[in-house]
């Protein structure tokens, strides 16, 4: 992850191991579903890794680490919102008490 | 999409003389020329209000005395769902993207669209949507669930007529429409400025169209998954609004309204650019506290997404959902009350001109003031409690939205009329117009706060006699025939300019921006030459005022051509006509239509729409050879 | 704008509006009343200050070539400071006594004397029922002066909204959930309420209204409504009864002590008493009787009670058996 | 019409744009589907019929159809026009995999007794999915139409953007299935 920004895009390889990364966190999650003692960190672990491969995505595929930052104000923009009514609508239906 | 849309033919400027309301009706089909779908915008606009206008007119006609029954209450039911989802939908929506169209690529100095194409495809999918919509009145009734179409009212077994299938699919249409509306708007004001037209430099009107495109892209689709949930239900017998299989009806009017909140200020931020335009100019002053006015704008955009359930406070979420939503609410009047006081400081010492633009937007401070004091109202939800759904909830938000928007957008019709058209208007028959108009509004709605106070709730056919409410009722039927009346200045206005309107010259108003530095109506390409701009305001340096004197020293600079040449210096590349737009509109439209029942036809239409956008997407990038 | 104050002031205690929300005649409604009237007074002075300042302004600046000029004025900062301070003050002021109002009136009832009554709101009418006591009414319902009354409102098919403004604000009444209400009401008397959230074709009609009677009156309204229905008291009445239990009545509607058990209509077992029909309609008289069991779909459009073919010596009777059940 | 004012594309910025809203889409559908979540009064639930490995099989599929992606771009910009034919067909075939394992398991949901009306979950879970498949066939046809272009060679390093755009678009439905693998799937 020590890809310098600029306007030079990453090699192949530099891809290769993004999407190696993402196959690992996808095992990564399935395990933690699968083992019983995480059972109860099953909810933060998950969403962290999930966050994790969203923005490997975001960030190398989709090149907005190295593209212009108004990009990524327009995308974290709808995406903040989204989250927003994704968490209050989830509060007001009583879905994040538990 | 998948090839330029640089879709580009070089002519010489000289090939682009064909003037913008000449040619036959090929060239109004294939246009892809934003000023021309302005134009088909707004008197696409202009006649879906006129028809909703008479749709209220049946209403009051209706509400004039109490236990009357000259309407039947199921006519009487889609009258008053068709005149919100047209003003709403057909008439302010497409009035307000009308003045985008026209003006936006003017005041940043562009000579086209960001997607010409795009924004020609989003015009006719309103279009038709406007018309199948209203196609319903004859096959077997319009939509009678309310334009906010509650749920499980619009479900199936309540509703179980084709009206609520037109609303639904007519709804899912124009709303394509309108979020390529929103990308093509966002994409042309962040991308197409002139060379030093700085976001701080933009006039307030492009500001405010950037704030409203990016609440278009961001409320309409919670409003879309809506209607596909509403669609499917009545359809395919899914349950997302079923309460009887564990799903909760409330969920459709959070989702409505998640929409329908920043749905208003999508209709009434333009006005306030509008406004925000408009007083400097007669005003001879610049905007008071620009970059205030510019973030009180941003602030009401980003609140409007935090509001939605003072729609709802009688639903019973509870104290604290109430009291969150209720707070966030009455923050909305702080940004709001700014903006009011910073068009008053702008008047304040100026050298007031009372055309009719002008009246005009002091009569939206005027009125809309009315509309945001009842609002803090019921923002408070106690209060609401006796207010919401009744006629205290429709006289203020028709003092809003005729306050807001109407006056805003008449404001904008006679600023930038001579702009359009390249003749001035009868200045006496826009005073009356005005006049006319001030006194019906106010007529009309003004009663009615007191009816609603006193009992009577909203989307009744009738009320009774004993409730004492027949005064207030027949007062606003007078006003609101008064108001049907108030149009015939306008309309005369019209016909008064086409036969005999002075030329406008590129300036008549000595206006501050840079749309008013090309020739009445612009050139086809906007501008022979991209001006450049070093400041705010920028056709008001140096000072040169005629009649007034030199105000201060002379300062260069400004813009640069103060006055466009007649003819481009270099070889102009515009976008070429299109067909493909057209065509890919009338296949989701037959799909739509489809959507009624035919599966068949829904084949043929996405196979018509795919065929457009193949046809749009390896259209010739070169129009030259 | 004179009009706007003298019209308030007379509304605010004028009598002659049976549905005033301006009236209140409980301590909930008297407390959504005060905190509005608060609001009110708050506006009303923003609105003489705004307006006042415009109006001056316009006339004070408008055009005069002697003044040249305008200078170029871009802003002031302690002007904008102050613009956004007072308004939020204001709000503050508003908010504080809101939040109040809202946590008093957004929960239940802390009141363990609480008197139930489950209201269901129908496509077009309203259901009373008093679990304590044993009742089942419809469109009417009484309830005693000075004690608190908890309702429980349920929808047996879309959205309503039960409101009587002197009473209380609005409730919505919303399929799959059930929502509370409770008021105590200060005062005797006949107070008009309606269905405040559309609910189709003949939303408009949907109306009911609430007796606050004496104690003593209530407890022979309970008395009375506990008991089966009355016999006939004529031959005609009887004539009346038989038309009932023959037709298709006896499908929809109940009254108790009889065959007739639907449970789709209003219950019907007292309607002789109550003072109007077709949900708040007409007033209950045998004329107005007749009328709706003849017309029905003239006098409320849309409602799912169908005209019943009957001969009019039938509906006449049919009209007196209903009255004579008090 | 030459430069725009901020050096970004006109088309690219558009994408992002409607990636942008795109975001409200799929986060109400997702709202929805959380909202409804163990509300179901009727079987079969979803604990019945889930199966994670086979949706871990296509959800490493749909990953791996990312990587193909930023491959083609980056074969395109240097160009490498017989990479970029490889990895753009890989992207779409990919992607139709993963469209394959959608329709298998939709497919067999209803022969397990739960159609699209049966109850709570089967909305929420065949709209959700459904609407997120409906992208993924969009982008395929756009894969196929990049294919053939490139097979014609009508494609080359001045219509790199073109590439890019439409693996903003791909990357973006990539991005919403890692959302809905975990939201769905693992924390049912």
């Amino acid at each position: 992850m020590t890809q310098e920004a600029g306007h030079t895009h990453p090699s192949s390889r530099f891809y290769v191991v993004i999407a190696l990364t993402l196959a690992v966190l996808t095992a990564m999650e399935v395990m933690v579903f699968y083992v019983e003692a995480l059972a109860p960190v099953l909810v933060p672990v998950l969403l962290v890794l999930m966050s994790v491969k969203f923005a490997l995505v975001a960030m190398f595929f989709m090149h907005l680490r190295f593209d212009n930052k108004l990009l990524t104000g327009v995308f974290v923009w709808g995406l903040f919102i989204a989250i927003g009514i994704i968490l209050i609508l989830m509060a007001i239906f009583g879905k994040l008490a538990g | 999409m998948a090839t330029s849309e640089a879709d580009v033919g070089g002519r010489a400027a000289g090939e682009h003389k064909q003037g913008l309301y000449s040619g036959g009706l090929w060239s109004w089909l294939t246009t892809v020329d934003h000023k021309r779908i302005g134009v088909l915008y707004f008197v696409t606009g202009l006649v879906f209000m006129l028809v909703a206008g008479l749709e209220a007119q049946a209403i009051r006609l209706q509400l004039a005395r109490p236990e009357q029954r000259l309407l039947d209450p199921e006519f009487y039911n889609q009258l008053f769902t068709m005149h919100g989802t047209t003003m709403v939908f057909f008439a302010g929506m497409p009035l307000i993207i009308a003045f985008f169209n026209f003006i936006v690529p003017l005041q940043i100095g562009a000579r086209d669209v960001a997607f010409p194409r795009l924004n020609a495809f989003s015009y006719w999918l309103l279009l038709f949507s406007g018309l199948f919509l209203y196609s319903s009145f004859f096959f077997g009734g319009a939509p009678d669930g309310g334009w906010f179409a509650y749920t499980p009212l619009t479900n199936r077994q309540y509703s179980p007529g084709m009206g609520m299938d037109f609303y639904v699919l007519a709804l899912l249409l124009s709303g394509i429409g309108s979020i390529a509306g929103g990308v093509n708007f966002l994409v042309t004001i962040v991308n197409m400025r002139a060379p030093g037209m700085k976001f701080m430099r933009l006039p307030l009107f492009t500001w405010m169209a950037l704030l409203v495109s990016i609440l278009i892209l961001l409320s309409f689709p919670p409003f879309t998954i809506g209607l596909v949930f509403m669609f499917f239900d009545r359809s395919f017998g899914t349950h997302f609004y079923d309460a009887a299989a564990g799903a909760d009806p409330v969920l459709w009017q959070h989702l409505f309204w998640v929409f329908g909140h920043p749905e208003v200020y999508i209709l009434v931020l333009p006005a306030f650019g509008v406004v925000s335009d408009v007083i400097p100019t007669f005003s001879r002053k610049p905007l008071f506290g620009y970059p205030v006015v510019v973030f009180s704008g941003i602030l009401i955009a980003f609140l409007g997404f935090g509001v939605w359930v003072h729609h709802m406070f009688a639903v019973g979420l509870g104290p604290i959902v109430n009291a969150v939503f209720g707070g966030a609410t009455m923050l909305v009047a702080i940004p709001t009350g700014i903006k009011i006081f910073n068009w008053i400081a702008t008047m304040w010492g100026g050298q007031l001109r009372f055309k009719p633009a002008m009246l005009f937007a002091i009569g939206l401070l005027g009125i809309f003031t009315i509309g945001g004091l009842s609002g803090v109202m019921h923002a408070s939800p106690p209060a609401d409690l006796q207010q919401t759904d009744t006629y205290f909830v429709v006289a203020h938000f028709h003092y809003v939205l005729i306050g807001g928007t109407v006056f805003g957008l008449f404001a904008g019709f006679y600023y930038w009329f001579p702009k359009a058209t390249g003749k001035m208007l009868n200045e006496g028959l826009g005073k009356a117009h005005f006049w006319l108009t001030l006194i019906a509004m106010n007529l009309t709605f003004f009663p009615i706060h007191f009816s609603g106070l006193l009992g009577q709730p909203r989307r009744t056919f009738t009320y009774a006699e004993g409730l004492g409410l027949d005064t207030f009722n027949l007062i606003s039927t007078i006003g609101a025939f008064l108001f049907t009346l108030a149009f015939v200045p306008l309309i005369w206005n019209l016909w008064y300019a086409w036969r005999r309107g002075r030329p406008a010259g590129p300036n008549p108003w000595d206006a501050p921006t840079i749309e008013w530095t090309t020739s009445s109506p612009p050139p086809h390409y906007n501008f022979a030459v991209i001006p450049r701009v070093d400041r705010r305001d920028p056709l008001w340096h140096p000072h040169i005022k005629p009649g007034l004197g030199w105000a201060g020293e002379a300062e260069p600079g400004g813009v640069f051509p103060r006055v466009q040449p007649d003819d481009a210096p270099e070889p102009i590349v515009m976008p070429n006509p299109s067909y493909w737009p057209l065509v890919m509109a009338l296949g989701l439209s037959l799909a739509t239509i489809g959507g009624l029942g035919s599966l068949p036809l829904v084949f043929t239409g996405v196979a018509l729409a795919l065929l457009g956008l193949f046809g749009w997407a390896f259209e010739p990038a070169e129009g030259g050879h | 704008m004179g009009l706007f104050f003298a019209a308030v002031a007379v509304a605010a205690c004028g009598g002659t509006y049976p549905q005033s929300a301006l009236d209140p005649s409980s301590d909930f409604a008297g407390r959504l009343d005060g905190l509005f009237m608060q609001i009110f007074w708050w506006a009303v002075g923003v609105f003489v200050l705004v307006e006042g300042v415009l109006l001056y302004t316009v006339f004070r600046w408008r055009e005069d070539p002697a003044r040249g000029r305008p200078p170029e004025v871009h802003g002031h900062v302690l002007m904008e400071i102050g613009w956004t301070v007072i308004p939020a003050l204001i709000l503050v002021a508003i908010a504080i006594p809101t939040i109040r109002t809202i946590f008093l009136v957004d929960r239940p009832t802390a009141d363990p004397d609480a008197l139930v009554v489950e209201v269901t709101g129908r496509q077009w009418w309203w259901e009373f029922t008093y679990p304590e006591l044993g009742i089942t009414t419809a469109n009417e319902m009484h309830i005693p002066l000075g004690r608190t009354v908890d309702l429980r409102l349920r929808s047996a098919d879309v959205i309503h909204s039960f409101w009587v403004p002197r009473l209380g604000g609005k409730r919505d009444v919303v399929p799959g959930r059930e929502n509370q209400l409770w008021f105590r009401p200060d005062s005797v008397g006949v107070f008009w309420g309606q269905c405040a959230e559309y609910c189709g074709t003949a939303h408009a009609l949907m109306g009911l209204r609430v007796l606050v009677d004496a104690p003593a009156d209530f407890e022979a309204w309970v008395t009375t409504n506990r008991s089966n229905a009355a016999r006939p008291a004529d031959s005609e009445a009887r004539a009346g009864q038989g038309v009932f239990m023959a037709n298709a009545c006896v499908s929809c509607h109940e009254i108790r002590g009889t065959g007739a058990r639907g449970q789709l209509g209003p219950d019907l077992t007292h309607v002789g008493s109550r003072l109007t029909i077709g949900a708040g309609l007409l007033d209950n008289n045998l004329e107005n009787l007749i009328r709706w069991i003849d017309s029905t779909q003239v006098v409320k459009p849309g409602t799912l009670m169908p005209e019943v073919d009957l001969t009019e010596s039938q509906i006449q009777q049919l009209a007196a058996y209903l009255l004579g059940l008090r | 019409m030459g430069p725009t004012s901020t050096g970004i594309g006109n088309r690219k910025l558009g994408m992002w744009t409607f990636i942008g809203s795109e975001c409200m889409l799929f986060g109400t559908l997702i709202a929805t589907f959380l909202i409804y979540r163990g509300r179901n009064v009727v079987g079969p639930y979803p604990r019945e019929l889930l199966n994670i490995p086979f949706i871990t099989v296509t959800t490493f599929v749909l990953l791996m159809s990312s990587l193909m992606m930023v491959l083609a771009l980056a074969a395109v910009q240097r160009d490498d026009m017989r990479g970029a034919k490889i990895w753009l067909f890989m992207t779409g075939f990919l992607g139709l995999i993963f469209l394959g394992g959608q329709v298998f398991e939709f497919n067999h949901f209803v022969h397990e007794g739960l159609p699209l009306s049966r109850n709570l979950f089967s909305s929420t879970f065949f709209v959700l999915t459904g609407t997120h498949g409906a992208h993924v066939a969009g982008g395929a046809l756009w894969m196929g139409t990049m294919f053939t272009h490139a097979a014609q060679g009508k494609l080359d390093s001045n219509h790199s953007e073109t590439v890019e755009i439409a693996g903003l678009y791909w990357h973006f439905v990539d991005v919403v299935w890692i959302v809905l693998f975990t939201l769905i799937y693992l924390l049912e």
